[in-house]
This record gives C-alpha cells, structure tokens and sequence, in this order.
C-alpha cells in the first residue's frame, strides 16, 4: 500500500527534527551520542532475537537473557580452556545453543504452543530459573570477566577520548537485524515463516510447515541471543543472574517498538541510549537514568493506544 | 415515532473511509434490513451506532438524545441492543451466566433479577438446559444465546448482525417467528444480512449500502431492483 | 446446590490457610534435649548464610573448617561441635525464617549469622525475640546498629559498621602520608554503587576525609544489578583530575570498570577500588596491575603469619583451594571465638557466655587480635583495621599495616600505554 | 503473604489484564506505612490501613491513565511505573533514606511471630474474602466478559473502564496492605528488598501454578509451593531452586491449567463419564 502523502511529509518532518537533536548532541556534549550508540547497540542486539520469537512464535520467553548468560560462560570457557578468542567462539556457541534451542523447543515450548499465554510465560520463567541456578551450581555466583587487549581499545578526536570497541555492539545488532529481515523477505523460509507469525492456521492451510518454523525461529533466536553473550563477555562481567535484567529491558523496547516491529527496535534503543547516556552525563543524575528508560517507554506506550482510540 | 436519526455520518480507519455521510431513520416497531456487498460498511454502521468506533463526523440522535460522544455501554443501556457478526460466546461463563450478563449490565439489575428475566427470555426463545457451557452448544443454540443477551439489556432498538449465517432453512423461519414476536413487543429492529430471502420475506424496508454509502432505500422491491444495487452485487461476483 | 458448593471451597480454603500456618508458625520451644544434656549431645551452632552466593559458601566453608579442628581436638567442654548451616537465600522473609528455624526445630546455641545487611535487618526482630548469643560476620548497615540498640548484650558484631570502614581507611592515608611525604593525597574521586553499601560509604567517608581531601563523587548502576556502563562517572572523574580514585561497588564491577578507564585514558595516581569480594581471575589481567584495595584478607598473609598459614593451609586441603573473600576467615574466626568462650565460661549458659565472650582476645587469620568493645551504639564490637593492598605482578600484596606489609607501595598507579 | 499477593494478582487477571505492579505497589504501601509510622508516629496497624489508602488512590490515578492499554503493553506499563516508584524512592533521600532504606524502632507486636503470623492471616482471610465478594457478585460477570471478549462485554452495557479502575485500585490497595505489614513484620524498608522483582514473579507463578481466575488456585499455588519449596531447601541446601524451577516446568508441561483448574476439570469429566 501506498503511503500516504501527509505521513511522508510528517515523517520527513521526524528525521529533521532528529537531525537536529543529533548536530546538537554533537556540538554540545560528543561523548552523550558515543555512549548512546554505543548503549543502545547492545540493548537492540539483545532486544532483536527475542522481539523476533515474540513476534512470529508469540511466546514471551523469560529465559531470553538467561541464554544469553549460558552463551558467554560457554565463550569464557572456550577461552579459559582452549585459548578461544570470545568473538571467534560466537560461532561455535551459535551452533551448539542452536542444537540447544532445538531441544528447549522439542522438549517444552512445543507442548504449550496451544497453551494460555500466562503458561508459556510461567514455563520460560522456569526455564530461566533453571538456567540460572546450573550455572550457579556450576559456576557459582563468583563473578567472572576475560580479559582481552581489544576490550579497551580507544580513539581521540581532539581532547577526547572514548572506547571503541562498544561500537561492534551497534554494529552486531545492526548485522542481526539486516541478516534477520532480508532472512525474513527473501529466502522461502523466511517468508513462510513471517506468513506463519501473521496467521498460522491461513499458513498451515497453503501448506506450510508451521512446526518447522517455529522450531527454526526459536532454535535461531536462542543460537543468536547466546552468540551475543561472546560479545557481551568482552566488555562485561559475567555472573549466573546477569541476563535477568537484559531480559526485562528487551521485553520492554519490544513493547515500546510495538510487537512485530523489528527495525522499531533499532530506532527505539537508539532514542533510549542517547536519553539514558545524556541524563548520566549530567553529575548526580546518575540516579535518575532508570526513570527516563521506563517513563519513555510509558510515554510512547500510551501516547500510541490514545492515538489507536482516536483513529 | 422515530427512535433513531442518523445524520452526516462517517468514519474513517486512516485512509479508508468506512462510511460515507450517511443519512437514515429509524422508526418505532419497524423491521429493517441492511443490504449490500462485502465491505460495504454494514458492520461498521452498527459498530459507529453501538458506540464501538466514534464516528469521524455526523451525529447519532436515539429517543430524542445527541448520543455521538457516548460510551458504548452508555449506549447500550439507553437501549441499543446488538448481536455481533463472529459469533462471541463468553466463553467463561455458562449458556445461563451470558445471558444474564446483558441484564445485569444493561438493564442495572441485581443477580437474582437478572437471573430470572434471564430465564425468561430463555423461554420465550426456546433455549434449555442453562447450566451447559457454550462450547456444548449448537450454532442455533448460540445465535439464541446472543440475541438472549441483548435482548436482555432490554433494548428499544436492536441490531442482528448476518444472525441467519450458518442457519438451516427450518431454523431460519424460527428465527424470523422470533424476531417478529420482539418487534411486536415494541422494539425496533434492524437486521444485516446477506441472504435475500429473509430480508425479503422479514423486512418491511431497506437500506442498500456500498462503499459507504446509501446507494437505495425503501421497499424491498424497489431496492432489489435499483440498478445500482444491481451492479454493486453483480460487481462483487466478478 | 451452587451455594453448598463455595461454602465448601471456603472452608477448605480456611483449613488449608489453617495448615500452612501451623507448618509455617514455629513451635513452641521445646527445653527438654537442652535441660538435661547428656555427654553425647553435642553443642549447636547455627550458621545462615547465603548459600546462592559465593560470600556465603565461603562464610560456610570457614566454619566447617573450624568445627572440624575443634572437634579434632576434642570438641567443647566435653561434647562434640555441631554447626548447622541454612540458607538466607538472600530474601528478607527466608532469613528471618532460617532465625525461627534454628532457635526452635533445632535448638541451637547460638547464631553465628553472615547475611547481608538487607536480610540481616529482617532477622533482628526474631534475634531479640530469643535473646540467644549471636555473633554477626556480615552486615554492615548503620541501619542495622540502629534497629539493634544498646540494649542487646548478647550481639557480638564481627564486621565493620559501614561507617568505621572509612575511619580506617583515613587512617591508612594518614600512615602513608607520614611515611612517604612526596604522595599526593588532597583530592578524591568516589564513584558508588547507587544501592545501599555505595550510597552509605559515600556518605560516611564523605565526613571523614573532610580535613584531609577533597572528596566529590557520583554513583553508578553496578553491573551486578544490571548497569554496567561507568563511561559517565569515569569522564566526570577525568575532568576533575583527582589524586585518587575509589570505586566503590561489586566483584562484577571490577574488570569493565578498569577498562572503561583505560579507552578514556583515564590513570589517577591512586585508582582504588573496594567492593566486598574481588572477582577470581581479577589478578591475571594486565589492568590489575596497581589497583589498590582494602581487605581483610589476602593470601599473601601466610607469608608473615603462621595463624593465617594454617588457616589457609586447613582450607586448601579441605576445599580444594584458597578462600575467594575474607569471610571464609571471618566466620572461621566467630566459631573459634565462641566455642574459646564457652570453654572459659565453662558453660553455654547465655550471660555466662557473655561475660567470657566481653574476655576474647583471639588470633585471627586476619592478623587481627579480636577483641570486643562497644561503638557508637552496641556494646561489643570487634575493630577491624582494614589493610591496604595492591595488586603487584598478579599478586594481592599487603603494603598497610606496616606490621603484616608483604611488599611496598607502587606509585604513582602505572600508566595504561603497554598493556 | 505471598497467598495474598498471588491472589489479588489474580483478581485484576480476571479481566484479563496481566499487571506487573505488584512489587511498585507492595512496596509502595510499605512505605507509606512505615514513614508514617516513622514521621507522625501513627500506630502501627492503622500504619498498614493507610499504606492500603496510599496505594489505593496512587493506583487509581494512574489506573485513570494507564487502563486504556490493554495486553502485554500493559504488563509493561504497570512494570514500568513499578520501576519509576523504585527509582523515585531511592533518589528522595531525605524523606524515604534513599537506597539505605528505613529502620523503625519496632517491629508490630514487638516482633512476637505468632501474633504477626495471625496479623497476616487475617489479612490473607480479607483479601479471600474480597475476592469471593468479587466471585460472587456482578463483578464476576463484568471480569469474566471483559476477559473474553470486550467489545461484547462494552455492547451489553458494561463500563469496562470502570471495572478495570476500581478492580486495578483495589487489588494494589491489597498489595499495598500486604506490602505495610511486611515492612512493619520486620521493622525494616528498602528499596532493594521493598520492590524486588520477587514480588512479581513469585506471586504470578503460584496463581498460574495453582489455576488463575478462581480464589481458590492462588492460595493452593501459594501454599504447595511455599510448602514445596521449604521441603527441597532441607532435603538439598544447594540445588533446591534448580529442581524449584524443573518442577515448575513440568507442572506446565502435564498439568497446564494448574492443579485447581486441571483438577476441576477431572471431576468435571468423572461426572459426566457417571
């Protein structure tokens, strides 16, 4: 469908408008859009595979962080026993967490496809639960953190000086989303799978295999989240309860987005990143910076179900 | 004595428009049907009237009272009574408990009022074993369950949406029995259909609707013949 | 019929609630095993810790180790030590619980308690509901001196309230300040975690290093809650170019913090840090290299003291490895302390505990000579002077107190280029 | 206490709204009773009632405003001012203590346990109470239809939005009753231990565990798994949240109504088999 000519406009009107923001930003405070960037790469790369299992699958899956804890002990591992550099394990943890989403969804998702959607959500939560405390028992709770030279590798422009390598978040979750589209509208498998999200039983009617694509979309959403804990292990500490709050924040930019908005999820963390990165830029703000992130996503929230009532 | 005025009315879901200011009257104890294609807005009409979409423009008078800014349940408890296209069970809630939903609500009565206009109407519409969960019913079953439940909001007008989809040639002709036995009660009624027979045989005017418009009214004869309802449908086979 | 039904539901409903609470409401306390104790019984020491967290194991393992040397050497007066550990499970309700649990299904003798101070807060209420000795190895809160009071004699607290930490630490820079004349020590950057512990060091030691710095600071969201982005405070420290810089926040924080300083090329002549445990790996990055904390243990003690060697040594053969923290020491030490106690008082009745316990002058691992005197509220408090360490070559070296010190001060904290 | 937070969860389930607030208000309430307590020196239990107030009117306005959304944006919403109650109690400093939290002098009936354990089940009785009143009454019939279908429940004359504010003010006004006690039980307030995310997911999991809509399922949820979860801390002092969690999964797998509904429905199928 055609857009209407008024949207366009508007939405030129939009960019303008964050045009000027960013040359402000610029002019005034150059570390705010680094560290916004740099913020929102790794909320959008987290927030992505799960935004697309919540879309297409429709399962809200608590454990969605918690893969991702599994993914980066399993690339601290790699190096501590192997010498495997955490980006370079990335593979190898996409393809042994793909086999592992593989059988989460065989042995438990499956079987609550048809259920109500609370029990999905409490099903994932015992997932989480159960990721959790393994690697607690196995783990234990102690913090761990590898250290590579590129974690701190660092630019200066004029007096500046800023950390670079946090720009491979943005970078990732860009890779992600644009992999994940031309995934979703160019190959056959993609496509039925996006028919399958927007209507399974019209799908399984023209002969899809709506199984087949659940399982591909969930097993890939884990293998991708899981991947991203190799570059998470980079620049963070990692412990057993470290996804839990990722997964809160994710869930929240999906909804902030609108379920089923993939690139939304792009804009949104960018417009998150930068308004967290610029309260905190601010001395004893600090503090304040949760309030932005969850009052934004209200905002954005409400101001789009009175404009659905209006319309 | 006129029930319900509609003047100017339209709406529109972003760029399309689902009514096109639309003009109609309804009178007290009269039987109308609406007509047309799919997609003509005869849903959207009684979506707009029944208060679950505000109108874009236009105004909806019902007993003499500007009702365009009021609530849907406000509306319903001035009297507009409605059954829905896609058929709605609650599906939580038992053969008896749906019905009494209208009355509790609609009509402000207490649990045992309700129950018992409940069963009331149950009675006057043939419908049995109230314990039985909706998903025991038949489609009969469930098209009376849903005019029950308007019915017993107590209305003064009432809309059936397309109630005859589904129904065998025997239930229908008992539907079209009950639905004279209300309006005899004093209660206006508008019907939506898409078989012809019943609205020829049941109505006593028409109002022809495409693309959101008023394309004919009056007499089933009439509008049957108009050449320009003639044309909407013949278009809509193609 | 519809209306049989609920009244049934109800009272099942009733019954049930009725069930739960006897389960969960704790009996009445049954003197009979403690009135007549016969040889065999052994005396009970209750032990909660948070088992999810490796400060609790640690604080676990410390104790096992000291029941098993004291029973070796004959248990206490006469009978066999029995500590018996439940988990806090790091929730107020769960650690208030563990108290009612130990004092009435199990009967114990004391606690000896090493939960944090948020679930220590919700297990004082139960504590002075039965008046048992209790000796506290965690829990730093001021807060927790307060609900507390003066009145509880037989409170024995371990562990440095949140506000003598400071006073300890100013202490040591004093010391330094006299020794090495050419230090710069006048302005300080503190960057704290926004919860409790960062929020209250910041605010204590606020006041104390009044007159001999300039202190300013910021908090952070710790990467243990879920932050973990310090670009902010880190650039603020930066601009203001301070003699020292001290993080204050978790093990978690440790490493990204380093590393955010170092793409900011951020190098103060101090960097500090002190969270409550440091994080294993920790020494083996390159970026250690300098760091100053403040600890209560380090490994490096074995190598002036022999109580701390066989401590260690004890621990490594029984657990396979070194302590990760310094409560592995500190719950280690309460055991000792109390069971020196019950021998002196040669009884385990509670005043007479008391007053031998108000005797202690015990050895600790730490190198520490406990003793128990009161503080601003409580009437026995055990000072801990915190020692300042550095990290040198991949080593924890102890450099203050000049009497446990294994190594010297490096400074200024060496520059980022080269690793 | 946590059988009285699954439940008035369930009770705003009942429409079919997902609310993740449970923790914003519980913790809400508990500040209110505790600061009062603390700052005008009101007694302790009239403390809790006002701590219900509080959250009953902050829950009410906000309801007027966040109750138009519907679904998962919901859940977010409601988590969201949850955050936002969180973060502003921990920067207002002077009057909350900020992230150190609060002590009070006492704890309720100077700590004796029986009495508190009384105190919460009298509480735990109201709320059964309210929620049967709800079960029993035209509120009942509003929910439910709300829950299935709402445009029909707004054709038969429902005032959806009415329902959902008064059933959202009511619920957290429990919450926050719950969340009064709990800070005067254990003399004590924080931030960190007042809106702990705990207080969200382990009362969502026993009303699902134990059947949603009904009063019954919460409080069974609540009392097996409080039960269950007592026994593996015992039986294995490590793992006991790991098989926590394996149990939990498999009660989904087998029995995904939760043991009220899926018991329901046995009985239900053995009468008509008779």
């Amino acid at each position: 469908m055609e857009l209407p000519g008024v949207l366009k406009q508007r939405r030129n009107q939009y960019a303008l408008a964050c045009l000027f923001l960013v040359v402000l930003l610029i002019l005034w405070k150059p570390s705010v859009l680094i560290y916004g960037v740099q913020r929102a790469g790794l909320y959008a790369a987290i927030a992505i595979p799960m935004a697309l299992v919540l879309g297409v699958v429709g399962i809200l899956n608590i454990a969605h962080g918690d893969f991702m804890m599994i993914g980066a002990y399993l690339a601290y591992w790699g190096n501590v026993l192997y010498g495997v550099d955490p980006l370079v394990a990335m593979i190898p943890v996409f393809v042994v967490m793909f086999v592992v989403g593989a059988v989460t969804y065989k042995t438990t998702i499956k079987k609550v496809l048809d259920a109500p959607e609370f029990s999905q959500l409490l099903l994932t939560f015992g997932l989480a639960m159960i990721l959790e405390q393994l690697a607690n028992l196995l783990w234990t709770s102690q913090p761990r953190k590898l250290h590579v030279d590129y974690a701190s590798t660092s630019a200066t422009i004029g007096p500046y000086s800023f950390g670079v390598f946090e720009f491979a978040n943005a970078a990732i979750a860009l890779l992600i989303l644009i992999t994940l589209v031309l995934f979703l509208s160019r190959t056959r498998t993609g496509q039925a799978a996006l028919a399958v999200g927007q209507n399974p039983r019209g799908a399984r009617l023209v002969g899809i295999d709506v199984e087949r694509s659940y399982l591909l979309l969930f097993s890939l959403s884990i293998a991708i989240v899981s991947a991203i804990g190799g570059l998470f292990l980079v620049r963070h500490s990692i412990f057993p309860l470290v996804g839990g709050s990722y997964t809160m924040r994710s869930f929240a930019l999906i909804a902030m987005a609108g379920i089923g908005n993939l690139p939304g999820i792009l804009y949104c963390s960018l417009a998150l990143g930068v308004a967290e990165s610029l309260i905190i830029s601010f001395k004893g703000y600090g503090g304040w910076a949760d309030i932005v992130f969850f009052a934004f996503i209200l905002l954005v929230i409400l101001i789009r179900s009175y404009r659905e009532r209006l319309t | 004595m006129q029930i319900l005025e509609i003047e100017n009315l339209s709406k529109c879901f972003g760029g399309l428009t689902a009514l096109n200011q639309v003009n109609a009257r309804f009178e007290e104890r009269e039987i109308v049907g609406i007509i047309g294609p799919n997609g003509a807005g005869k849903t959207t009409f009684i979506n707009v009237i029944s208060g679950v979409y505000p109108p874009s423009s236009g105004r909806i008078i019902f007993d003499g009272r500007d009702i365009t800014k009021l609530p849907a349940h406000t509306r319903c408890r001035l009297g507009i009574g409605r059954t829905f296209q896609v058929i709605h069970p609650l599906q939580d809630l038992n053969l008896l408990q749906n019905i009494m939903v209208g009355s509790l609500f609609g009509q402000g009565n207490g649990l045992r009022e309700a129950r018992v206009k409940a069963q009331e109407i149950c009675e006057f519409l043939g419908l049995d074993q109230l314990e039985r969960d909706t998903s025991q019913l038949d489609i009969l079953e469930i098209k009376k369950m849903e005019m029950a439940r308007a019915l017993a909001t107590h209305p003064k007008i009432l809309f059936l949406d397309e109630i005859m989809a589904g129904l065998s040639a025997d239930e229908t002709k008992e539907v079209i029995e009950t639905i004279r036995t209300i309006r005899d009660q004093g209660i206006t009624i508008c019907v939506v259909e898409h078989v012809m027979s019943v609205i020829e045989e049941l109505t006593e005017r028409v109002i022809a609707l495409d693309g959101g418009r008023i394309i004919a009214q009056g007499q089933y004869k009439e509008v049957a013949n108009n050449p320009r309802v003639i044309s909407a449908y013949l278009g809509e086979e193609e | 019929m519809k209306l049989k039904y609920s009244t049934r539901v109800l009272t099942l409903i009733l019954s049930m609630l009725m069930v739960a609470g006897c389960a969960t409401t704790p009996a009445k306390p049954t003197e009979a095993p403690t009135a007549t104790p016969t040889e065999a019984a052994p005396i009970k020491v209750g032990l909660i810790a948070a088992l999810g967290d490796v400060s609790g194991i640690n604080g676990q393992n410390g104790a096992l180790l000291a029941e098993k040397e004291i029973n070796a050497a004959g248990g206490v007066l006469g009978r066999p030590l029995k500590v018996i550990v439940v988990d806090d499970e790091m929730t107020p309700e769960k650690g208030a619980a563990a108290v009612d649990k130990l004092a009435t299904v199990d009967n114990v003798d004391a606690f000896v308690i090493n939960s944090f101070s948020g679930v220590h807060m919700a297990q004082i209420p139960a504590l002075k509901k039965y008046g048992k000795v209790t000796i506290v190895t965690g829990a730093a809160s001021h807060l927790c001196e307060e609900a507390i009071g003066e009145d509880a004699d037989w409170y024995f607290h371990l562990h440095s309230w949140d506000y003598m930490q400071g006073e300890g630490q100013k202490a040591a820079w004093q010391a330094f300040a006299e020794k090495y004349p050419d230090i710069m020590f006048k302005s300080v950057f503190m960057a704290y975690e926004e919860g409790a512990f960062g929020t209250a060091s910041y605010q204590f030691s606020q006041k104390l290093f009044e007159d001999i710095a300039t202190l300013s600071g910021e908090s952070f969201k710790s990467a243990a809650m879920g932050g973990g982005d310090y670009s902010a405070v880190l650039e603020h420290a930066k601009a203001e170019n301070p003699d020292c810089f001290t993080w204050v926040g978790y093990a978690a924080d440790a490493l990204p913090i380093l590393e955010q300083a170092k793409s900011i090329n951020f190098a103060p002549k101090f960097f500090v840090g002190a969270p409550p445990g440091w994080p294993p790996d920790f020494g083996e990055s390159p970026l250690a290299e300098g760091v100053i904390a403040y600890e209560v243990w380090a490994d490096a003690l074995t190598e002036v003291s022999d109580i701390s060697k066989s401590f260690y040594d004890g621990y490594v053969e029984m657990f396979g490895s070194g302590p990760d923290n310094y409560l592995a020491p500190l719950v280690y030490s309460a055991i000792h302390i109390l069971v020196e106690g019950m021998e002196r008082a040669g009884t385990i009745e509670t005043e007479a505990l008391i007053a031998a316990l108000e005797q202690t002058e015990y050895k600790a691992p730490t190198m520490e000579v406990i003793t128990f005197s009161p503080s601003k509220i409580i009437s026995h408090q055990a000072p801990l002077t915190p020692m300042l360490t550095q990290y040198q070559g991949g080593k924890l070296e102890v450099i203050y107190p000049w009497d446990r010190a294994t190594s010297e001060l490096i400074y200024p904290f060496p520059a980022w280029e080269g690793r | 206490m946590y059988a009285t937070l699954a439940l008035s969860w369930d009770m705003m389930f009942r429409s079919g709204q997902p609310g993740l607030s449970v923790a914003g208000f519980f913790g809400l309430g508990g500040y209110a009773a505790a600061l009062s307590f603390l700052y005008w020196g009101v007694n302790p239990l009239v403390s809790i009632a006002l701590g219900c107030l509080f959250s009953l009117l902050v829950a009410f306005i906000l309801g007027l405003v966040i109750l138009r959304i519907r679904g998962l944006y919901f859940s977010i919403a409601t988590m969201s001012l949850s955050e936002i109650f969180r973060v502003i109690v921990m920067n207002w400093h002077r009057f909350t203590g900020g992230p150190s939290g609060k002590a009070l002098p006492s704890a309720v009936f100077n700590g004796d346990s029986a009495k508190i354990f009384w105190l919460f089940l009298v509480l735990t009785l109201l709320t059964v109470i309210v929620s049967e009143i709800f079960e029993r009454s035209r509120v009942h019939f509003a929910l439910t239809s709300i829950r299935n279908n709402e445009i029909v429940a707004k054709s038969s004359g429902i005032d959806v939005f009415k329902y959902l504010v008064v059933v959202f003010a009511l619920t957290s006004a429990l919450q926050g009753m719950i969340g009064g006690a709990y800070a005067h039980s254990y003399a004590f307030i924080s931030p960190e231990g007042s809106f702990n995310f705990n207080f969200v997911l382990l009362p969502v999991t026993m009303a699902l565990f134990g059947g949603i809509h009904s009063t019954l399922g919460p409080i069974v949820g609540a009392v097996i798994l409080g039960v269950v979860g007592e026994y593996l801390k015992l039986q294995l002092p490590y793992g006991h949240l790991l098989v926590y969690g394996v149990i939990i999964v498999i009660v989904i797998l087998f029995l995904p109504k939760g043991i009220v509904g899926t018991a329901k429905e046995r009985l239900k199928r053995k009468w008509a088999t008779i």
